[in-house]
């Protein structure tokens, strides 16, 4: 009786997973809800570092690249920043000529003094020289931030020692779409440099989805310690196999041991 | 060979009797202690109980005790690999507070 | 022995069984060797459905821009092509195929310990992947193949089936392992001691263990998100409080042993072929034993350095570095202890062994490259290119996939009692070894110059080395082909293989090709190792 | 074509052994959950004891006495059944079974209690909650369902064996079948027994 309905059963089993959607979608937990080939606000005003109040739509007009930051984190923010700096010297097309960087703090303390100055450092980080409109460091009240983050879908939530929010940047188009999402918190340049080519060509693609790249604010700084012992791990493997080597190689002879 | 093994050993209702009344004894003393005491005491003293219902279990109900010598050793890997997982893991997530 | 090579083919356990039609004889026999060849056929399908769509993907690549497929069919091909490859193929190739077929005959008994259990996980292995194929159809999961949340909570594809499949070939996973623990402790001939163990018995054994130990922290991962999705539970989502880091955590305490699982098995039979065709007893037959288990241990132990990028902590870190220390160790003694046993060994050249020394030199690159990618990913951006796709290829493909190619000529006559043609198979070789280097080694060179992996389109600079990649990946799907329907036309039309092609002094070479029904006519009495070579032993 | 080594039926340690390893997977099965319940009481504990007291850890009690009490029956058939008493074996595995359903009882009014409060994932009360609360139910809800699945494979598993000692493919001779039965039930005992002071009497 049961054997006959088995099969039956088995299909009805799997069938809820055919049907059954994700019941969570919240806009405000921290992360990624991809807004692809939708346009960001253009009217959102926003305050540049000079003091100047600009609509996003007026600062556009070329691909632009778009992080969002708050400028009092101590550990990750500057993580993301220093290696989009980094990446930013290494590219093959020119911020400013070819494309815009801009970073927009979403906590709507910050004040253009501190956006000066994260100017200031990151520019010289990049190590090539850029014109003072090719990166621009954006502060604004909480509807503009509130607007641009959503249209991104860019999640974050205060708690009490900052705030917990994803790495990651989101490539626009000269006219304001959302062309793709680049995650992490380190970026291959080549990578920025095909997004923004696929800016250019205002061809909307998929992003590559990596592995979860979170900030919690309450995370400690510096990984120099790990980096450093896995040097000395990595080193240590290599001589130890290198002594096995020449042990083999001089002493081992195996072969008059064992044959007889 | 198998003849021997076939001849289990037979757990007598008496025994199975008073290992059920021990258990029920150690439920009534962990209800009875939760909440009170020291913190530490808190945490460790359900645990302890629990295990050493668990072992009551184990090894009378389910006739550890009357196995092979294999059957522990495995056992004893079981719980090994738990523990050293779960200290791993604790390096992670209490040093990143 | 009674047993010879007189005795027919149709004689062996090929012949159906009795009372039983052809096909009810295949799909409900409990013979292990039969189960074997379900497991042949039914994965050597899904390594060249892989193949496919690795294939297509290099085929994308002719051309800059969307040339065969837009950017989200490529996900969701590198998906498939990551699950197919790993859940369907690398995973379970030896243990499955070889392991089934070999293991009580190497121990001289006449099945495993549990027939039926066997049979039905073959079956939970081919739900599982008519699932994982299913969601191909009704749209597939672009997550990758590890499922990272919190991607994987919100992403709409059919990400919870994808899940399931992944769940159901780990429960195939599991029973193979358990099945295999048992028949290693209770059905040893007498004499059969556990030094007298072929190293393949001994590398299966360790793999069963990491199988029965991490596959069940996968599968109440993969319950997890599931719940996850279905009622949100809330464990892995920043949103309710949940931490993602301990996804990875649980996913990556399965899935680094995993690849001891894949590889493990493959160096057990490397093992098996070198003291052959050396012709000399291994050297240092208890320090590979050891390491077998040793790499089982330690490699349970070093998941952590997977997420040393995920913002996780550095005193985890210090720990989990000493421990991916440690493990080098094992794998190194099993290397060194192939070259000690060539070294004045009165060596044979034939098809198997030059598969193992192709193995032995992708292998030892695919190890390098990963200690350079180690020591150097933190000065230049190796990590996210394809230079770590390169690594990854050589240590899976290079190390398990030619391991597993190795005992798949090894074995071959023993299987089918047949004999395939050499001159074929070592053509194919030579060429599957170098389409196999044209393919992956200038993705080392790509990613050294900032290629971004799992990508479907890229820069003009890096045209050249995409170009002489593909050309590689025709080489190589053109060697895979002509390797199988070489060994396909062998299954059928081959010369009878005689009992003992290669001279092997391990069990599975003393009865007939292919073995009978019952594997022996009496349970032979063991009195000495497995590689003994002297005259008259 | 009995010799010394066939694949035998009797091999009574060999299919005790793998029903052992088949019971570690499940342990480790359920060290999940426990593992992230460790880690998140760690994260959140004043949230975890506020949420833990909302359970009652009488009716916690009260099932691990049923359970408990259903071991021993179980326990005591396999005693019978060696002895071969046949009659009591069938009462005793009928016992076990009523007790396990007695559990599941009990636990869905308990479960009901719950989402009456709306305490339930994506339930009202816990709706865009981050301290911890929301995490201490999901945990509950999906190890303790968890748990009630392998309560119910077990009853349905000793109803299975019962079929078998009436038809007499169990009996006193080979009674391994039962065996292992009991040891999947007593299995489902011990993660209850560590179920219980986890979430109901760690405060």
């Amino acid at each position: 009786m049961i054997r006959r309905h088995l099969p039956g059963l088995v299909c009805l089993f799997f069938s809820i997973f055919l049907l059954a959607q994700p019941l969570c979608a919240l806009e405000t937990a921290p992360g990624v809800t991809e807004r692809t080939g939708e346009r960001v606000p253009l009217d959102a005003l926003f305050t540049d570092e000079t003091g100047k109040s600009v609509a996003l739509g007026a600062l556009l007009g070329k691909p632009a690249i778009l992080s969002f930051a708050y400028f009092s984190c101590e550990d990750q923010c500057n993580t993301v920043l220093s290696n989009l700096a980094s990446s930013l010297g290494r590219m093959s097309s020119a911020p400013g000529d070819d494309f815009l960087v801009l970073t927009v703090s979403f906590d709507d303390e910050d004040t253009r003094g501190e956006a000066a100055y994260k100017k200031k450092n990151y520019m010289s980080a990049a190590g090539r020289p850029m014109d003072e409109g090719a990166w621009k460091f954006l502060t604004g009240d909480k509807t503009s931030i509130e607007a641009l983050t959503g249209a991104i879908g860019f999640g974050f939530r205060k708690t009490e020692k900052g705030y917990d929010h994803p790495a990651a940047l989101a490539v626009l188009s000269a006219d304001g779409r959302i062309i793709r999402y680049v995650y992490g918190s380190s970026y291959l340049p080549a990578d920025l440099e095909m997004a923004l080519m696929e800016a250019r060509e205002g061809r909307i693609t998929a992003s590559i989805k990596k592995a979860a790249r979170f900030c919690f604010s309450s995370e400690p700084g510096g990984r120099a310690y790990l980096v450093s012992v896995l040097r000395v791990a990595g080193l240590s493997t290599l001589v130890v196999v290198a002594g096995l080597f020449i042990y083999l190689k001089g002493f081992g002879r195996p072969g008059k041991k064992d044959k007889r | 060979m198998d003849a021997k093994e076939t001849k289990e050993r037979i757990v007598g209702a008496p025994t199975l009797f008073a290992v059920w009344a021990a258990l029920l004894g150690l439920t009534w003393l962990t209800v009875d202690l939760s909440g009170k005491g020291m913190a530490i005491f808190v945490l460790a003293a359900p645990f302890l109980i629990a295990s050493a219902k668990a072992f009551l279990v184990v090894d009378y109900f389910m006739r550890l005790k009357y196995e092979p010598s294999i059957f522990r050793y495995i056992f004893l890997i079981v719980f090994g690999t738990i523990a050293v997982v779960s200290f791993l893991v604790y390096q992670d997530v209490a040093y990143r507070q | 022995m009674a047993a010879d090579n007189t005795r027919g083919i149709r004689e062996g356990y090929l012949a159906s069984e009795p009372g039983k039609g052809f096909i009810a004889s295949w799909l409900l026999t409990t013979d292990h060797k039969r189960i074997g060849i379900l497991y042949l056929f039914s994965i050597l399908s899904f390594f060249l459905v892989g193949v496919v769509f690795g294939l297509l993907m290099r085929l994308e690549l002719i051309s800059r821009g969307p040339t065969i497929m837009e950017a989200h069919t490529y996900n969701a091909f590198f998906t498939l092509h990551g699950v197919i490859m790993l859940f369907l193929f690398i995973i379970p190739v030896v243990p499955s195929i070889f392991g089934n077929f070999l293991l009580p005959i190497m121990i001289g008994a006449r099945d495993v310990a549990f027939p039926r259990l066997n049979l039905l996980s073959w079956y939970f292995y081919m739900a599982g992947a008519l699932l994982a194929l299913t969601t191909l159809i009704i749209g597939p999961a672009d997550t990758g193949w590890t499922f990272y949340a919190p991607y994987s909570l919100r992403t709409g594809s059919s990400v919870s089936l994808a899940v399931f499949s992944v769940f159901v070939l780990g429960i195939s996973s599991i029973l193979t392992g358990l099945n295999f623990v048992v028949t290693v402790h209770r059905l040893r001939a007498p004499g059969m001691t556990w030094f007298r163990l072929p190293l393949f018995v001994w590398s299966l054994y360790a793999t069963a263990w990491i199988q029965i130990i991490a596959t069940p922290i996968l599968g109440v991962n993969l319950l997890l998100v599931m719940a996850e999705r279905f009622f949100g539970i809330g464990v892995f989502d920043p949103a309710k409080g949940g931490d993602p880091i301990l996804y990875q955590h649980l996913f990556w305490i399965y899935s680094h042993p995993a690849v001891y699982i894949m590889v493990l098995p493959a160096m057990g039979a490397v093992s098996e072929i070198v003291p052959v065709f050396a012709r000399r007893v291994i050297f240092g037959y208890k320090a590979i034993a050891y390491s077998s288990i040793g790499i089982a241990a330690v490699g349970s132990l070093v998941w952590g350095h997977h997420m040393f990028v995920s913002g996780f902590s550095y005193t985890a870190a210090v720990y989990f570095s000493l421990f991916t220390f440690f493990v080098a160790i094992p794998s190194a003694i099993k290397v060194y202890n192939w070259v000690g046993t060539l070294y004045k060994g009165s060596i044979v050249m034939d098809t198997p062994f030059y598969f193992v020394l192709a193995f032995i030199f992708l292998f030892s690159i695919g190890g390098l490259s990963g200690l350079i990618l180690g020591a150097l990913s933190v000065n230049v951006h190796l990590h996210d290119t394809y230079f770590v796709v390169a690594h990854f290829h050589y240590i899976k493909f290079g190390g398990a996939g030619f391991g597993m190619l190795a005992a798949l000529h090894y074995w071959f006559p023993k299987i089918s009692g047949r004999m395939y043609n050499k001159r074929v198979a070592n053509f194919a070789l030579v060429f599957l070894f170098i389409g196999f280097n044209t393919l992956y080694f200038p993705m080392f060179i790509l990613g050294y110059e900032g290629m971004p992996r799992r990508y479907f389109d890229y820069l003009p600079q890096y045209v050249l080395w995409q170009h002489v990649s593909i050309v590689g990946s025709w080489i190589l799907g053109a060697s895979i082909f002509t390797m199988i329907g070489n060994l396909l036309v062998a299954a059928f039309r081959g010369a009878a293989a005689p009992m003992n092609p290669w001279g092997a002094r391990t069990l599975e070479w003393q009865v007939s090709s292919p073995p009978p029904k019952e594997n022996f006519e009496t349970i032979p009495e063991v009195t000495r190792g497995p590689y003994d070579f002297r005259e008259g032993a | 074509m009995s010799k010394p080594h066939d694949i035998s039926h009797r091999d009574y340690t060999g299919a005790k052994l793998g029903m052992w390893l088949f019971l570690f997977t499940e342990f480790f099965l359920f060290f999940g959950p426990v593992l992230l319940y460790a880690v998140f009481r760690f994260r959140y504990p004043h949230a975890f004891i506020d949420a833990s007291l909302k359970l009652d850890a009488g009716v916690g009690a009260l099932n691990t006495v049923i359970l408990l009490t259903s071991s021993l029956c179980m326990a005591l058939a396999i005693t019978a059944m060696q002895r071969g008493r046949k009659g009591l074996t069938l009462f005793l595995l009928a016992l076990t079974v009523t007790l396990g359903s007695f559990f599941l009882v009990n636990k869905y009014f308990e479960w009901g209690a719950k989402f009456a409060h709306g305490l339930y994932p994506g339930g009202e009360a816990l709706a865009g909650n981050a301290d911890g609360t929301a995490i201490f139910y999901g945990l509950y809800f999906f190890t303790t369902g968890l748990h009630g699945l392998h309560v119910l494979a077990g009853m349905a598993i000793i109803i299975g064996a019962a079929l078998m000692v009436h038809e007499g493919r169990i009996n006193s001779t080979d009674f391994v079948k039962l065996e292992n039965t009991g040891l999947y039930w007593h299995l489902v005992d011990v993660v209850w027994i560590f179920l219980f002071p986890v979430f109901y009497l760690v405060r």
